[in-house]
């Protein structure tokens, strides 16, 4: 990740600031940064959307492809998550150079969608046995300054409300043999409901207080960090301990209790955003990058 | 998909027939047990004499893990670096033999990942500039809380390596049962971790009172219900430290007997 | 290709473009903070983002440093999404390995690279949305970022495809354009002193219509040089009145 | 009778600090003495001072390269800016795996730094001892020294493949072929010599 180095003395100045909740950048410890999400900005994909966290840039595509459902789960569809921690950056991730923080966020991210209750995987199921939808949900991460995970969750959640999968009808001869038909009408489409998408709020400890959306030199005065995937009505889907650091144990209940709080208002704020710009339809200017 | 043609190629995919064995069939071995209730713990530190350092723990009911501990070797890097992997042998799981590949790989590698940020609190790695240790955590057989008895088991080979250490890490795992209200059980059996709801492990530093892991998901509820199971477990880990802590003082005096050059005397 | 017109009798293209016009060329420099220079580039549905990180340090093994210029490092990488079909694996396969190749080559052409012995400079392009002509609005960002990065360059490097098709060569391909299989060239220009820095041709072409096709890449070369030479100016204005202030 | 040997364990509190002073593996906490290392407790009191808690481990086998440690090390390549070695043991503990070294041209001796020549003062295969200067950055490895009259070639063998035997600072002879080679003898201190 894009490292910042800093000295002593700087540290000192971020903690102390932590301690008189007054962040570098004039935040409280519990307010994030100024949070752009826009949607639909690629029009390759069935659902796309692009969010901006102070500097951390995400782009996430979903593509919605046909496939065959898992021999477990035969009649539900599945999503599969990749990132690619491009070299825009950071040199350092060069060629091969993302893989390993990039195997870290799909391993999160999985860990945050295995409940079932998350997406309704089965309104993905095309025909048992045979044919479902397969939802790529790819991650581009464009520039990171902080909070990576928390800026990636948002983004996929954006994504997967912006999706739109076309209706499909299976048609079936005498003979038993099945045919696929997809609708002409590019407007008859499933759409997604997202409302039991996680979000992750990462929670850095600094000094004995916690802050959330940490910024790269926060992140380099923390040791410890806990990753919480917080739903729309304040229940949890994982937490991690991130970091090379300890965590008291009242601190932790201290940080759930401030994710439970934070992810509650962060959901209400991103579905107020995503709901305003579908009202907007057609109408809406796009920005994509060249605002 | 690549191919590797030494092999006979079976399907694609396959699945063990137990996936169709009938509900509640597995799973009822333990009906009604107490949640609180830890599952009797097994420790033994430095058994292999080619690491610096080893130890292997066994839950009963069938986890068992071994891990082992090289270095410090010669690093290219400043600091001191602590390098975990975590294994699961082929015939560990239950069921089917586990296909290798990236999606494998890639699981192994978030659980090495998990031991290495809980166990990095622990090992004093400023007293190891320039250096690099190798753990390998290797599960034998997955009974069920794999990952903390991995953890547990990852710092008595630490500390049976002579690595300095602030403090020992006790792992000990949970999961929720189905449905709702359904209650978090301790050490968690294969089966019951199958059918949970949500899964949790907690790593806690006994002696500092710090927790050094966390890693869990599922339907575990609401915070409440979130802080309550971190409770129980690290109830359990403190529960479990002087079972760890005996190993590891009885390997030191097999040690100081043995050693041609016991410097107990010198006390 | 049958029942494709790609050029209707009354010389319009399937997206209503005549012969020699371009895509809407749609740009802007400085979009991250924290790259030395960065730049987002859209040629019709193409879209493409520029990076550029330097000159600095060699990174990895100093071997590789040159003791009289600098090493340009490129990397082409097309995002999973980007096109129809999902792509695998982002960056790393043979075309993209070929197509950061060209980058190199074109930008050591164009990049006074004598000024920074013993250092180096990253170029990283990303396709968002492939819609052909790929290369070209590459090129076309990068030479915006590195502008943006103010690194000293002979001149802009414009590139823009070309085709033939029913005995007229038609500009800036699109995606329906390249996939009908007829021949194309990828010319990169310095449109100042109209030197070429990379000019590839794939396809079967008659000689004799090689200088037309040619006069077309490089016309529509100099079309994009118009517009992208607005965008710098632009951006300079504006950069110059927020110092001002 | 030797006392009853007292094990610990690492975090275990051992005593607090007014009772005693933090040794070799422990460290201190919240003005306790706490463990360190897995092993058996000494306590070390020198009249009327605080005694000193240490932790000790039947065998030093974790030990580290340190700045000011001497080590001991082989020569694998010289070239004419440096010399780079293998380290090989910590005083007289032997390293598992080998940590490299690197002595650089003016490390060789503390007089005339300038008209040192690497080869004139030490050849691939030699053994030396040196003390360890600086643990370097990212691209070098454990800067080492030799500019003590102590420290140099202890072991090094002739084109002839005799052992040499020392006979001045910088000089050593082949007992066979009474051939003279040049390098950097280290003064064999009497207590290291084995009888």
């Amino acid at each position: 990740m894009a490292s910042v180095v800093l000295s002593e003395a700087e540290k000192v100045y971020v903690v102390h600031g932590v301690q008189e909740d007054l962040r570098v950048d004039g935040r409280g410890c519990e307010d994030y940064r100024c949070i752009e999400v826009e949607t639909d900005v690629v029009s390759n994909t069935s659902g796309s959307a692009r969010v901006k966290l102070g500097h951390t840039d995400i782009l996430v595509g979903v593509k919605a492809e046909m496939g065959t459902p898992k021999l477990e789960n035969p009649n539900e569809g599945y999503l599969e998550f990749f990132v690619d921690c491009s070299a825009n950056a950071t040199p350092e991730f060069e060629g091969r150079g993302g893989e390993e923080l990039a195997t870290e966020i799909v391993n999160t991210l999985y860990r945050i969608f295995s409940s079932e209750s998350t997406i309704d995987v089965k309104s993905l199921c095309i025909n048992p046995r045979e044919h479902c939808w397969v939802l790529y949900v790819d991650v581009l991460l464009l520039e990171c300054g902080g909070n990576l995970f928390d800026a990636i969750s948002i983004a996929v959640k954006a994504a997967l409300f912006n999706t739109r999968i076309p209706k499909v009808r299976v048609l079936e001869d005498e003979e038993g043999s099945k045919e696929i038909e997809l609708s002409d009408d590019p407007y008859d489409c499933i759409r997604l409901n997202v409302d039991n998408v996680p979000c992750i709020i990462t929670l850095s400890k600094i000094g004995c207080r916690h802050v959330v959306d940490a910024t790269l030199q926060e992140e380099a005065c923390s040791l410890a960090s806990l990753l919480l995937s917080v739903t729309s009505r304040g229940t949890f889907t994982c937490m991690k301990k991130l970091g090379n650091g300890s965590l008291d144990p009242e601190s932790i209940f201290e940080m759930m209790e401030t994710g439970k709080r934070v992810g509650k208002t962060l959901h209400a704020s991103l579905q107020k955003i995503l709901d305003k710009e579908e009202s907007l339809g057609t109408t809406r200017q796009k920005v994509g990058f060249l605002g | 998909m690549a191919l590797d043609h030494r092999r006979v190629p079976g399907p694609e995919e396959s699945q063990a027939p137990l996936l169709y064995a009938a509900p509640g069939e597995a799973g009822t071995d333990a009906p009604g047990r107490e949640a609180a209730a830890l599952r009797p713990l097994l420790a033994r530190a430095g058994l292999l004499s080619q690491a610096e350092g080893s130890a292997y723990v066994e839950l009963a009911g069938g986890t068992k893990v071994l891990c082992a501990v090289r270095g410090p070797r010669e690093a290219a890097e400043g600091r001191g670096r602590l390098l975990c992997e975590f294994r699961r042998a082929p015939f560990s799981v239950r069921g089917a033999r586990p296909r290798p590949g990236p999606a494998t790989a890639a699981r192994e590698r978030e659980l090495g990942l998990a031991l290495q940020e809980a166990l990095a609190p622990a090992v004093r790695l400023a007293r190891y500039p320039r250096a690099r240790l190798e753990l390998t955590a290797l599960v034998l057989q997955d009974g069920g809380s794999a990952l903390a008895a991995a953890l547990s088991a990852a710092a008595l080979a630490l500390a049976d390596a002579g690595v300095e250490m602030f403090d020992l890490v006790v792992g000990c795992g949970l999961c929720r049962a189905p449905g709702p209200g359904g209650a978090w059980l301790l050490q968690p059996s294969e089966a019951e971790e199958r059918a949970a709801a949500a899964r949790l492990t907690v790593a806690l530093m006994p002696g500092l009172n710090q927790v050094a892991g966390l890693l869990g998901s599922g339907q575990g509820g609401p915070p409440e219900s979130w802080a309550q199971a971190v409770r129980l477990g690290l109830e359990g880990c403190q529960r479990l430290y002087p079972v760890l802590r005996r190993s590891l003082l009885r390997a030191a005096e097999r040690r100081a007997a043995e050693g041609p050059r016991a410097v107990g005397a010198s006390a | 290709m049958a029942g494709l017109e790609l050029l209707s009798d009354e010389g319009y293209r399937v997206d209503g473009r005549r012969a020699g016009e371009l895509r809407k060329v749609r740009a802007r420099m400085g979009v991250f903070a924290q790259a030395d220079g960065s730049a987002y580039l859209e040629q019709g549905n193409t879209k493409a983002l520029a990076v550029v990180y330097g000159p600095h340090e060699m990174r990895g093994s100093r071997s590789k440093a040159l003791h009289d210029r600098a090493l340009v490092n490129c990397q082409y990488s097309m995002a999973t999404f980007s096109t129809g079909e999902r792509k695998r694996r982002p960056h790393g396969d043979r075309k993209s390995s070929e197509m950061t190749l060209h980058l190199k080559q074109t930008f050591e052409a164009a990049i006074l690279t004598q000024l920074y012995p013993r250092s180096q400079i990253d170029i990283y392009v990303q396709i968002l949305q492939a819609d052909g002509g790929n290369y070209c609005a590459c090129v076309n960002a990068a030479t915006l970022a590195t502008i943006d990065a103010g690194i000293p360059m002979r001149d802009y490097v414009c590139a823009c495809s070309a085709g033939f098709i029913e005995d007229t060569p038609l500009a800036d391909l699109n995606y329906v354009e390249e996939a009908a299989g007829g021949p194309q060239v990828a010319l990169a220009l310095l449109p100042k002193s109209d030197q070429i820095a990379l000019l590839e041709m794939n396809s079967r072409l008659h000689e004799d219509h090689l200088e037309q096709v040619m006069e077309a890449a490089s016309k529509a070369c100099k079309d994009v040089y118009a517009v992208l030479d607005q965008v710098v100016r632009d951006h300079v204005h504006e950069v110059t009145t927020l110092l001002g202030e | 009778m030797a006392p009853p040997v007292r094990y610990c364990v690492p975090g275990e509190r051992l005593c607090s600090l007014e009772e005693g002073a933090a040794g070799s593996g422990t460290y201190t906490r919240h003005g306790y003495v706490c463990a360190a290392l897995a092993g058996c407790l000494v306590k070390t009191s020198e009249d009327g001072a605080l005694p000193v808690v240490s932790v000790v481990r039947d065998a030093e086998s974790q030990l580290l390269p340190d700045v000011g440690a001497i080590v001991t090390c082989k020569v694998c390549s010289i070239n004419s800016r440096f010399a780079k070695v293998h380290i090989l043991y910590i005083g007289s503990t032997p390293l598992k795996s080998a940590f490299r070294g690197t002595i650089r041209r003016e490390d060789i001796r503390a007089t005339e730094k300038d008209k040192v020549e690497v080869y004139k003062s030490f050849r691939p295969g030699d053994i030396v001892l040196a003390k360890v200067i600086s643990l370097g950055d990212m691209q070098s490895n454990y800067l080492l020294s030799t500019a003590e009259n102590e420290l140099g070639v202890v072991v090094a063998h002739s084109e002839a493949g005799a052992q040499m035997v020392p006979i001045s600072w910088c000089e050593m002879q082949c007992p066979r072929t009474h051939s003279k080679e040049l390098r950097k003898v280290a003064r064999v201190q009497p207590e290291f010599l084995q009888t």
